[in-house]
């Protein structure tokens, strides 16, 4: 009986997985993104510079930018084939 | 199989923004994007997907020669026994 | 009951995914080669040249014929281990 | 779901310790890690781990800023009509 | 009735899998990694050389020590987030 | 476990080809493979299964030389008791 407005469980449980899933790919993809642009790969210590911390705050908000145009474009356009 | 192709097209989303970001952005003094970089984005966008789309034509008929050929070699061993 | 040549429904479903699945990894797959072989990365605009798209289907071809090298292969040798 | 935790955090194990081992080992002559190799592992993993907990700070708070804003666009939506 | 020492098997079912699932991203991952280390990519012919072998042998067991040692760090601060 | 195989096998067949074709084909002036290309392909395809196999064997005796310290270590703390 389900009603526009009141899904049934399990189409709600799998689309709360696929956003998980989402989400958890995207925070993968802006960490590797961000420590391929942002760390210093001599590895002396394991301490973050801070340069290296700015340049991480910097390019998290950078990359969610981006995540927003490209969703925006994609959107506009009626999703991706 | 509907999840699938969600899940999917998040993956290809997915990629498409690293890829899109890993080309375009590279400058850290500030927090938001600058003009020269959200262009690239958008043209690196636009780029990528026109490019996939090209590819997916060449796929389908790549792979609609390969099964026309393989049914032709299916119908020549039935001639054959 | 299932006897050769009509196999049980739920295994049917199963390969169908994987065959699915397969050929999405291999679009991708092909979609990003090509890319990297043929795209210019400097995104003045968001068109595809004459030129790229001539090398975007040579390559979707080349690539096509080199998963057929490596499948005769492996299928010689019985599947890869 | 917490299948999907486990899961996501082999893969990031994973992705972890190709990356050090990337960065960090590049000599073959003898088949046991020297110091130096070691020590830099060790600040790989420490710096990586240190990254991605920055990185998923500032995940967390874009994310929150993007519902907000979402949820006032919506109330303005309502109001509006 | 699970109790202590006798998980349910739907349960251990599901951690057989995840063991599996991350040995053979494991060894994926070992694969790749002595692959870029050690393979001359001029690929004359399609013999291992003597130094590749031995390459191979040192370069697993490197991979292996790596395993070992983020794991530690990351078993003592309690896993990772 | 059966299916996860043959996903892992189809998983390892197209890294296979992304890697070869990357690796081998660089020129798009025609359609189809010239003779170089294909040797080339037939070469590293070859190399790289030799080189899988290679790294199994080792995987195996590391994790099973790991198995028997783990259960040396664990007959210790019995005796410990």
């Amino acid at each position: 009986m389900a009603q526009a407005g009141q899904p049934d469980p399990a189409a709600a449980i799998e689309m709360a997985k696929q956003e998980m899933d989402y989400r958890v790919n995207l925070f993968n993809a802006m960490v590797s993104s961000c420590y391929e642009k942002c760390i210093d790969k001599r590895y002396k210590d394991g301490e973050l510079s801070v340069g290296e911390n700015s340049c991480i705050d910097r390019c998290s908000s950078k990359y969610w930018q981006v995540t927003g145009i490209v969703g925006q474009m994609l959107g506009a356009q009626g999703g991706m084939q | 199989i509907e999840q699938m192709q969600v899940r999917d097209s998040l993956r290809m989303y997915n990629s498409l923004v690293e890829r899109c970001f890993r080309d375009c952005v590279s400058e850290f003094r500030s927090k938001d994007l600058n003009a020269g970089e959200e262009k690239c984005v958008q043209s690196c966008a636009t780029k990528f997907m026109k490019h996939s789309a090209r590819v997916g034509i060449r796929f389908g008929e790549l792979s609609s020669e390969a099964e026309s050929q393989m049914q032709a070699m299916m119908q020549q061993q039935q001639a054959g026994k």
